[in-house]
């Protein structure tokens, strides 16, 4: 029983963090989302050049065959740094999508090691979701037609777009035809690589969620230290102190919830759906209260175009709904809360029943 | 305790229904943070002030009827009830009104208020400086008397003035005395915006536009003329005004009382998917009980004025009372909506209608709790002044 | 329209609140609570030679006649001083039911003018309370039996008695047999009886939490101005200051929303039930506030049983589920709000729809 | 990360929870505040001594068995999920037995550790005094040491002591250094409450049972082998306990686990009364995620301590989330109790087995935000020391 990570994940979540301080600055940012497209091709192929489109790529495809117990530590780092690039839905959650496709879809292991070096951008339309991410500049979309899973080009479909608030989200209605072509998987194991896609996408907004809740704290501590009324930084005011020190509260019991989160996935535990959902709860949460009191703390600072915390509000209050929003996860929750025989309370928190 | 409306209240009710229901806008308008929008507005406050239904509370001379507060209570409940525009000159009409009228000459009444209720002129206020914000106090930017005493000459910079940059004038606190400090010698101003040296950088908001402008004054003449109140006083006329603003005045229940509709019919369209989260049905009821509860307040307290009280420490309960609630509903809209709730209304997707308006009243919601002083601080006037407790 | 009380009103409430004062003082309050019958027939007697029995019987029948609107004023002193007696059980609930009893019970005035001299002490078993308060210090309960309203003197019922947190609430679960002789109203009378002692009883109730939490401020604000730690009073802390600024502002709004009910209950508007309920929600919520904060503030002395503070806080939280818990007050709330075209938003909070 | 457990946690796990099927009361215990209770929790506390339950981490020699955290975890979630009687004698044993382990010389820990794990010394705690409750460096107790340095004698007053008049000693901050202020100065001492010159006033508790004590000091004389550290170093040592008691230790998981489980249990026994108000079964949702979520939280502690972190700080994140996720667990049960609520466990109507406990358990939960330092210090701490804002 180690509920903790290795030194090693630590040192290269470090690493990615390092990496992304530099070429995700805020400047940086605002330029993106400026932007007509909402995307950069220098940061995607940087991103790819730091091997991070094949986290979980399997090895011998190309890719580093990391875990969800990884990418709970990457998707931290996204969010913390709130990179302008739907990475996790290519790298993670398409990733791991293709790698679980039948051996016999010939196109498999091609795109397998496209996404590894960064070729393509694959957008996910997972049913759950009323648009999809990315559609517009994705090469590759993997689309729902029931069950089934289809890999459609990007030339075969129609994309009208939406903007979002987080103008780091380019989302779009798609437009397609089914045909036996682009069917990669149906029946059940349709069923399965949907269900696994799901929770996957909403790990990884949870972790997006925690490091934005991260990254707003971070910012108003600072503006807090340094921002003088009464002769005095407002953060030596006790108002202010509580309201962040209530940040800091909900970002450490939030954590621990998404780490158990991600082990259960990648150990495929029967409970696996709802430790996602708790964890996206959890996340979201932290991620509203450290948006308010960050705006709050701020004051009028907070409510402008100019200063860095609204790119994160934005993307915080953006990601709440996407993969599932709260009444979903919490149907999800209280259906196994609630069940007769739930194996509640002490001594469950590890112990998985068959 | 008489809960019922007279004849004359309930025939201006009809009246003012009967205008709205023939003269309001087919289309909605722009933001009214941006030129064309606030253009719309203003022409909007043309037409009420030509139904002489800008400013019902003001006297018939000033451009008013001459209302009481029980029956500018109601034009507000049909205002914005019938979901009416917003008001984009409240800040002078509600703000620098009330101060013109209890400290203004009658010279500088009549020259400005009537102007001001016909939206002529365009207010902007002057209070926050960059180290000025929750400390007013700390103001600093400064108003010398000329040697002729004919006018004072401005320099310093202001800053989060709404809407600055389509404004005509500024209304605020200057350093007339640069000895002073604190609540001490400072004069109460009003500076056409027109005027040389003047410069106006607008600041763009969370909905990136330019809801409110730095004003920066190189040299500004304001005549004498234009202060409100004397030398030296402008602290004590400031507070007044503020007293308004956080109170009643800028913030009559109507408005969230219309909020709390949609958000039932929100809910009622949505209620399959909203009962999947069982908080939102408690959030919606709430929002009615909360709404309804600011309503009765207000009543109340107009009738304890009209019987000879003043809004003391109380109107700081006012102004947490309807930030939080006014963000909480907006919170639950947006859980409401799921999905569809980060979708900009101007998206074709977002066109169901439902969802039209909730995304900007929320990013509007996040401020309320920040401006006309923050919560923070009204919780302290609160426990200081309400309640006694030390400072 | 004038929303405000008459400053004869205000007067009357003052000397009942100056007479409370002196009259149930904390000290004679602890000696009543740690009393065997928890009641104490000299406090009765001079609340008696008060007139404040009389308030609500009918002019006629040797009483001032008050109506709800003067009640929302006198409950908010009984809770202000938590007097340990159910005076309003028997001077408002039972006198307005018992007057509006058709003329033909003979009893009906006996009844009447023995409750506005203060000779008997009336319970009324409401079915929405499990429990009969004051049932066996009764001298007569009115019992339902189906709609039925039943008059029964004490020597006719069995009482069980229930300890409640709160000392100076004596419940009783009552058994007796329903009989010709004891009934005083039945079938569509009855109900309305019923539903006015309902609404009576719940107004009552909110009333008195209402001064059960502008007492427990006064008391957290007098502690923190006089507590000193850190070598400065507690009050001056902003952490305290806030706490007690919301308690504060609850009471703020849930006053109007008293009165307001108080008065759609005096005349009867079709939407009074629906008032009434608000009303109950939004003063039991200022006064589980004030109880919370107020222990706060008050630290560990806040805890003891020595410390006044304890009395008003139990008594808060034993009436919070009386006449109708939060559940049965949401759900009226519910009805009428989310009802089909239900007259909601501006420029309804007074006009009332036939 | 590996979230199994090992055949010998699994082993542990099984002989703990086999001991406590064959051994737990059968019938409840009174409370522990009263000397009835008091003593059946102290002759449960010796059978659990007799097989080595009592403080499983200490080392054998001391009367444990050397059980790591994990192990300690395990057994905590055995121990509250069978529902087991609270630990009478906890105080001693989590705040002062890691103080003596790390700051107690080895005749100290022989002399005391033993006794204690056995529940033959009762142990309350002496660090609240009338004026020094959150602000504890203003003790004013003095100690002072004998011309020949054999014992200090002692006068003063402690208050807050719990079940301090059914105790046997006492520990706690005494001021050796008369001239010094603050943290400075203090001794950290083992006061017999049999000494001549003490005198024990119960307090009574909201529940009205003698849960506290106030101890009157007066000329008593304690030997100095009874001081844990060096003179004047009270304080270090103290705040090392301090850190301990905001922590884990005295707060593990499992006992709110066990009452999230209760109150979804009782929350599914009267669903159809419950969900007329729709906020209770989101309260009894969040009552699994964050009794949940605490678990985790203390299982990731737990193996970063084992990896050599210290707890700092974030020790008072936990403070703070169990002391209110208590509180609204126990309001959530007090609110769909409904008007069964109020009633006194004792009382036969309450006899319904659901209602059983939640009333007291309301009342104690009432005290964990202000025990073991308010949650207003705690936030402090965090803002302070966790993010580094200023003082």
């Amino acid at each position: 029983m180690d509920f903790t990570f290795t030194d090693d994940q630590l040192a290269f979540r470090d690493a990615v963090g390092r990496f992304l301080m530099t070429e995700a600055a805020p400047e940086m940012l605002r330029s993106v989302w400026e932007s007509n497209s909402g995307r950069s091709p220098e940061l995607r192929s940087r991103l790819a050049a730091q091997g991070l489109t094949a986290l979980s790529v399997p090895e011998d495809k190309g890719g580093l065959g990391m875990d969800d117990v990884a990418w709970a530590l990457m998707t931290q780092e996204l969010g913390y740094y709130a990179i302008p690039d739907s990475l996790a839905d290519t790298a993670y959650v398409a990733a791991g999508l293709v790698a679980a496709l039948p051996s016999e879809v010939p196109a498999r292991d091609r795109w397998l090691s496209q996404i590894a070096v960064g070729d393509i951008r694959v957008a996910v339309g997972h049913p759950v979701n009323p648009l999809v991410a990315d559609a517009r500049s994705a090469d590759l979309l993997l689309l729902a037609h029931g069950d089934e899973v289809h890999a459609v080009p990007r030339a075969e479909v129609d994309v009208t777009v939406s903007a979002s608030i987080d103008l780091s989200r380019r989302l779009g209605r798609v437009s397609w035809s089914p045909t036996a072509a682009t069917r990669v998987a149906n029946g059940e194991a349709g069923r399965a690589l949907w269900a696994d896609a799901l929770d996957r996408g909403t790990l990884a907004v949870a972790g997006q969620a925690l490091g934005l809740a991260r990254r707003m704290l971070d910012l108003a501590v600072d503006y807090a230290a340094q921002r003088k009324q009464f002769g005095k930084p407002i953060g030596s005011f006790q108002a202010v102190k509580h309201h962040l020190a209530d940040v800091a509260t909900a970002i450490e019991f939030a954590k621990p919830v998404l780490y158990r989160a991600a082990y259960a996935l990648a150990h495929g535990e029967p409970g696996a759906s709802v430790r996602v959902s708790h964890a996206k709860l959890a996340c979201c949460d932290a991620a509203w209260l450290a948006a308010r009191h960050g705006i709050q703390v701020h004051g009028a600072m907070g409510y402008t175009w100019e200063v860095d915390l609204q790119m994160f509000m934005k993307r915080a209050w953006a990601l709440d709904a996407s993969w599932g929003d709260r009444g979903f996860h919490k149907s999800r929750l209280a259906e196994a809360i609630l069940a007769d025989g739930a194996a509640l309370g002490p001594g469950h928190t590890f112990e998985v029943q068959a | 305790m008489d809960l019922a409306y007279t004849p004359k209240q309930r025939a201006f009710r009809a009246e003012v229904r009967a205008w709205l229901a023939n003269n309001l806008p087919r289309e909605p308008f722009a933001s009214c943070d941006t030129r064309e929008g606030f253009e719309q507005h203003r022409d909007w406050e043309r037409r009420l002030f030509d139904a002489r239904l800008s400013m019902v509370m003001w006297p018939e001379a000033l451009g008013g009827r001459g209302c009481d507060l029980i029956e500018w209570l109601i034009f507000e409940e049909e205002y914005y009830g019938a979901g009416a525009p917003m008001r984009v000159n409240q800040n002078g009409q509600l703000l620098l009104g009330p101060t013109l009228m209890e400290f203004g000459t009658e010279a500088q009444r009549n020259r400005f208020l009537p102007r001001m209720a016909a939206s002529e002129d365009m207010w902007a206020q002057g209070w926050s400086e960059p180290n000025a914000g929750s400390d007013m106090a700390a103001i600093t930017s400064k108003a010398i008397l000329s040697q002729d005493g004919s006018h004072y000459v401005l320099n310093g910079q202001k800053t989060w003035s709404t809407r600055a940059i389509f404004a005509d004038w500024l209304f605020g606190l200057f350093r007339s005395d640069p000895a002073s400090s604190r609540h001490h010698g400072l004069s109460y101003l009003l500076v056409p915006l027109d005027a040389p040296g003047v410069t106006i950088r607008p600041i763009q908001a969370l909905n990136g536009k330019p809801a409110f402008a730095e004003i920066f004054l190189d040299d500004v003449k304001v005549p004498v003329d234009n202060r409100i109140g004397d030398e030296g006083e402008g602290w004590h006329v400031a507070m007044a005004t503020a007293g308004f603003e956080r109170g009643l005045l800028l913030r009559s229940p109507a408005r969230y009382q219309y909020t709390a509709r949609r958000l039932v019919e929100l809910y009622k369209a949505n209620r399959a998917t909203a009962d999947r989260d069982p908080s939102l049905r408690d959030a919606v009821l709430s929002a009615w009980t909360h709404t309804e509860a600011y309503a009765l307040a207000a009543y109340h307290t107009v009738g304890r004025l009209a019987k000879g009280a003043r809004i003391g420490a109380e109107a700081s309960t006012n102004k947490i009372f309807w930030s939080e609630l006014d963000l909480r509903m907006h919170e639950t809209a947006m859980r409401i909506l799921g999905p569809r709730a980060e979708l900009m209304t101007d998206a074709p997707h977002a066109a169901d209608a439902d969802a039209a308006g909730w995304l900007d009243g929320f990013l509007f919601a996040q401020a309320g709790s920040i401006y006309a002083g923050t919560n923070e601080i009204q919780r302290n006037i609160i426990a200081e002044r309400m309640l006694g407790l030390p400072k």
